[in-house]
């Protein structure tokens, strides 16, 4: 590689790191805040106004950084830093506001699925870290609800791969190639349409999880845990766990979109350039807000907290048959089609 | 039919050995067993080389009128057998001498009480 | 060059470990506006316990066979039969290892 | 011809005659002193690794090396001991001479205060015989008898902490196990012997058919170097010995463990190299259902692994199930590329099985290192009686860390690159191989992250308050292995494209093995 292709390489990383690492909290933090005054708006109450989450962030920051006695200093400084920067490095390999990814040739779905681990790692180990027994035993349950939800999206990922592959496509796992080739387009008849409904449906579901919201939030659970493994968290360590939800919030939204809703309007309505990206750029925040409203919002609203063995029992049992059967359905589509005609 | 006799006492040897490895109790048993199976794996090796009317495989001294090499039994699976039976002592002493540090320690020599490794 | 391709996707770790780099030199620059200042050996330090007394270490200490409770709970059978397979007895062992023999005799033999 | 020249004819044979001779020296020189008896050592293995260097330069350029013991040429093939050393086998030969140099280093310290270290050297050094001779032979009684050399050696090491009963109870089961494992394969070597009147593996190979006998033979070799390598459910030895062992051996026992998965490699993809393909009833080949018994056993061993390493509360032993895990993912890597032969994605998943047979070795092995560091700073065993330690022993627990992330196979680390390659080609066989692969990789976290809570967090406990760092040959061993396992993670394709591809060609390229022996007559 020539100096100046290093050089201009260099410059895309620092300047996407820098972009995307503003674009990912401002807009987690502004879809915290919807989420916030809708549920609140269902539940009857007023609710906070939307700037709210910024407050929070700005108010943490002044606040005293608290480490207990228990704590081992330099893990419960450290983790909530990583799970921070994990989670931003994701938004530089997803596609975003209808472009194409940053890297797409430098990390794929496998890396996503890997690195989506290390924001609850961080999590997970700044609470054992601390060293309360709140934090521990809600650190423990993160970790359960970790292997617990991994079942069914690994199936999803595979699937939507195994699915690609069969129709002679290369580089399965890269976005760009999904982008390219949105799952809807690439179903022989109706068993695979409705194999990807069900995985879509499974795919909301491990959102919440995912993103530790009720009713999955056992290791939070403030009722019976007091906050569970943030306990001992305050000042900025907490503001870095506060931004790196909301983040995540978009991470997790800008997944389900790029691999089920990979659809820009600009071709279908006929703009150009600017207009047209503005127009492609507003309707990728729409479908980050729809799929914000349906996975967490409204169910977050209308259930309540599950028991630490019912979220597993969940997520292994119902759900990952759910996406089984996805799988299956799948895998027949073509099979089926062939048969008839 | 007499050439298969060495066969299925190899056959039977091995699963003697088995049997005693899988349903005594006894670890000295359980050598035992092993050391039988060995016994048996030693005669398979022998029986392959077996020719009948066959002499020693030693070039000096063959007896007047033997043909070479038919008339000699495989010097190769008796080598084998040779080193096979080095290692079977040296597996026995060992394993032995386990079963003596066992007894120690344990107080018995009942398989089924010697797991405190287990799950 | 540094991209790992499996034929079905793209992994460069030295790109990541830059990103990785650039967002921590960011963030832990951010991180440094926030007040870093506490009360050390104050009420403030210790576990939030509800109210309740401090106990002793060895009391306070989570074990780590108590940890996942949820999880090993809901695989509660799997867990049962598992614990049953691995008996400890030297002679489970080699019937474990002839069972497999028998197995694999009959598949191949068959086929 | 020059002097480098004669040294790689001859290095074949050093390799394994240099650590023999300095096994039986070793009681010798121990009687001088410490000092000198730990000297000698690491000079015995330097000169072993300067000739497996040597040798793997020369055979990574040249291709296969052949060294015939007692004669120059092979005017009489079968009577002959060979060695054949082809990509594959120095690949091996590599990872085990890094075992044994950490081993070494480790060992000073660890063992320092133990008594009949002249013995434990002579083990050490014989079982490191062992292991390169299992590697490098080409004969396939060969082959056995360096299995019951690892097998006795690997045995006396087990039961090294004589004063404890469950160190002989697993040496026990062990040579149990092992011994009649062997004596099954002498007993294919025997089968073997009587159809083809040859022993060494490439002649063999030549000539064999797929008679009935030659299932048997198939069988047999498989399950009993299977049950070597830790396929469940032959695998309860294995965290026995490797719980029990002292933890400054393990890593070559490991090491005499990866030997006989090679076995398998080697049995599958030369030994019946000719015959992979032959269709069976309803017409399968033998690749296929070759393939998926070992991709179901990897399955198994995976999940088995995995399932009952969450409930560990022993150090060692935890680290021995999820060892298990690991070797089922080698295992399903290489039983995917087997059933796939001849696609594309089967070469990847061999390739990512290869490599992650370098990873499994050094990530399990830092991790019994700092099992071993923890057992020598604390005397504790049980992960309940643990607690607090990251804060004395701060180098032990980033060493930790990043086994813990290599083990689980997180990205930058070498275990993603390796884990990374199988996922993104076992998928293609079956989807529900990746999705298994994937779900256990993060059981595996879950198995860990309790590991770190348990050592190193939590709050301190008043017997734990003045402990101290590990001592420093025991730190520089682990440092070693972790900044192997940086290295390849963060350059995966460089370590893949000098070491990995030649093995995996060599694996698939069987008629140059072959042509190597047969061609020279």
């Amino acid at each position: 590689m020539d100096v100046l292709g290093l050089s201009e390489l260099l410059v895309r990383i620092i300047l996407g790191t820098l972009g995307l690492a503003t674009f990912g909290i401002i807009f987690g933090l502004f879809y915290i805040g919807i989420d916030r005054k809708l549920s609140a708006h269902m539940q009857g109450r007023i609710g906070p106004p939307f700037r709210q989450p910024f407050r929070d962030v700005a108010k943490l920051f002044t606040k005293e950084n608290i480490i207990p006695d228990h704590a081992i200093p330099w893990i419960f400084n450290l983790s909530p830093l990583i799970g921070l920067i994990a989670t931003i490095s994701i938004l530089l390999y997803l596609p975003l506001g209808g472009f194409p990814p940053l890297f797409a040739s430098g990390g794929d779905l496998i890396v996503i699925l890997y690195l989506l681990i290390i924001p609850s790692l961080a999590l997970v180990i700044g609470g054992f870290s601390s060293g309360s027994p709140y934090a521990i035993i809600g650190a423990q349950r993160e970790m359960a609800t970790m292997i617990a939800y991994e079942f069914p999206l690994a199936v999803l990922i595979i699937t939507v791969a195994w699915n690609l592959l069969q129709k002679g496509i290369t580089n399965v796992f890269s976005f760009s190639t999904i982008a390219a080739a949105p799952v809807w387009n690439q179903v022989a008849g109706p068993l695979g349409f409705i194999g990807f409904a069900i995985l879509l449906f499974v795919l909301l579901l491990v959102t919440p999880a995912e993103l530790s919201k009720i009713p999955f939030d056992s290791p939070e659970a403030e009722t019976e845990l007091a906050g569970g493994l943030l306990v001992e968290y305050s000042g900025r360590n907490l503001a870095m766990y506060y931004l790196t939800d909301g983040v995540k919030t978009v991470v997790m939204a800008s997944i389900i979109v790029a691999l089920f809703f990979p659809y820009n309007l600009s071709p279908f309505i006929g703009l150009g350039s600017y207009t047209g990206i503005i127009i492609d750029v507003l309707f990728y925040l729409l479908k980050v807000f729809l799929v914000i409203l349906f996975s967490v919002t409204l169910i977050r609203v209308s259930i309540a907290r599950l028991k630490i063995d019912q979220i597993v029992y969940t997520y292994w049992i119902p759900l990952t048959l759910a996406s089984l059967v996805g799988l299956i359905l799948v895998m027949w589509d073509q099979n089926i089609v062939q048969w008839f005609s | 039919m007499i050439e298969y006799i060495p066969f299925i006492a190899v056959v039977t040897m091995i699963f003697i050995g088995l049997y005693a490895v899988l349903f005594r109790r006894n670890l000295i048993k359980i050598v035992i067993g092993i050391s039988i199976i060995e016994s048996g794996v030693n005669l398979f090796l022998i029986t392959l080389g077996y020719r009948e009317g066959g002499v020693a495989p030693i070039f000096t001294s063959l007896p007047p009128g033997t043909t070479y090499p038919a008339g000699m039994v495989l010097p190769v699976p008796q080598a084998l057998t040779l080193t096979s039976i080095v290692i079977g002592v040296a597996v026995l002493a060992l394993m032995l001498s386990l079963v003596m540090h066992i007894y120690r320690k344990y107080g018995t020599l009942d398989v089924r009480k010697i797991r405190r490794l287990k799950e | 060059m540094f991209s790992l391709e499996s034929g079905s996707g793209f992994w460069n770790p030295i790109l990541w470990i830059f990103i990785f780099f650039i967002a921590f030199l960011l963030f832990y620059g951010i991180r440094g506006f926030g007040k870093s200042a506490y009360k050390k050996d104050t009420d403030q330090t210790k576990a939030f316990l509800s109210g309740n007394e401090e106990s002793s270490a060895e009391e306070m200490h989570v074990k780590a066979s108590n940890l996942y409770w949820g999880f090993t709970t809901s695989m509660k059978t799997v867990y049962t039969e598992l614990r049953k397979m691995h008996t400890g007895n030297a002679s489970d062992y080699v019937l474990w290892f002839v069972i497999i023999l028998a197995f694999l005799f009959l598949i191949i033999g068959v086929m | 011809m020059n002097i480098i020249d004669v040294l790689i004819e001859q290095s074949p044979a050093l390799i394994i005659a240099i650590p023999l001779l300095g096994a039986f020296l070793m009681p010798l020189v121990s009687r001088i002193n410490s000092t000198v008896r730990n000297i000698f050592g690491l000079l015995v293995l330097c000169l072993t690794g300067f000739f497996v260097g040597i040798l793997a330069s020369d055979v990574l350029a040249n291709g296969p090396r052949l060294y015939i013991f007692g004669a120059k040429d092979l005017a009489v093939p079968m009577v002959r001991i060979l060695f054949e050393v082809d990509s594959m086998s120095i690949f091996m030969a590599l990872i085990t001479m890094v075992l044994a140099f950490i081993t070494l280093i480790y060992s000073w310290s660890f063992m320092k205060d133990h008594d009949g270290l002249d013995k434990y050297y002579t083990l050490v050094l014989l079982l490191i015989t062992s292991t390169l001779g299992m590697e490098l032979t080409g004969d396939i009684f060969n082959f056995f008898v360096f299995l019951e050399i690892s097998c006795i050696a690997s045995c006396a090491l087990i039961a090294f902490w004589i004063s404890e009963g469950e160190a002989l109870e697993a040496a026990f089961k062990y040579i149990v196990v092992s011994a009649i494992g062997a004596l099954f394969v002498l007993f294919a070597i025997g089968l073997l012997y009587a159809q083809y009147n040859a022993l060494n593996i490439a002649t063999l190979a030549n000539v064999l058919k797929y008679t009935f006998l030659d299932k048997i033979i198939l069988v047999l070799l498989l399950v009993v170097l299977g049950m070597k390598a830790g396929l469940v459910p032959m695998h309860m030895w294995l965290p026995d010995s490797y719980g029990r062992a002292p933890p400054s051996v393990t890593l070559i026992i490991m090491g005499a463990t990866l030997a006989s998965f090679y076995g398998v490699l080697r049995v599958i993809f030369t030994l019946y190299g000719n015959v992979l393909s032959t269709t069976m009833r309803f017409s399968i080949p033998l690749n296929v259902l070759v393939g998926w018994i070992l991709i179901t056993l990897a399955i198994i061993s995976i999940i088995v692994g995995v399932a009952m390493a969450l409930v560990q509360s022993d150090f060692m032993r935890l680290i021995g199930f999820s060892a298990v895990a690991e070797v089922g993912y080698m295992f399903l890597a290489i039983g995917a590329g087997i059933a796939a032969l001849g696609t594309p994605y089967a070469t990847t998943a061999l390739q990512g099985g290869i490599l992650h047979l370098l990873n499994d070795a050094l990530d399990i092995g830092l991790l019994f290192l700092v099992a071993g560091a923890v057992y020598y700073i604390t005397k504790k065993r049980s992960l309940d009686d643990i607690s607090g330690l990251a804060r004395n022993m701060k180098y032990t627990t980033v060493f930790f860390v990043i086994g813990l992330l290599a083990v689980v196979g997180m990205p930058p680390l070498n275990g993603f690159a390796s884990k990374f390659l199988i996922y993104e080609s076992v998928y293609q066989l079956n989807p529900i191989l990746s999705i298994v692969a994937i779900l256990c990789s993060i059981l595996m976290l879950a198995v860990f992250v309790k590991v770190f809570y348990a050592v190193f967090m939590g709050p301190e406990l008043p017997a734990f308050k003045n402990v101290t760092e590990a001592p420093r040959s025991m730190l520089l061993a682990m440092g070693v292995v972790a900044a192997l396992m940086i290295f390849i993670g963060l350059f995966p394709n460089l370590v893949i494209d000098a070491l990995v591809k030649p093995a995996a060609d060599a694996l698939l390229n069987h008629a140059q093995y072959i042509g190597t022996v047969v061609g020279g007559v």
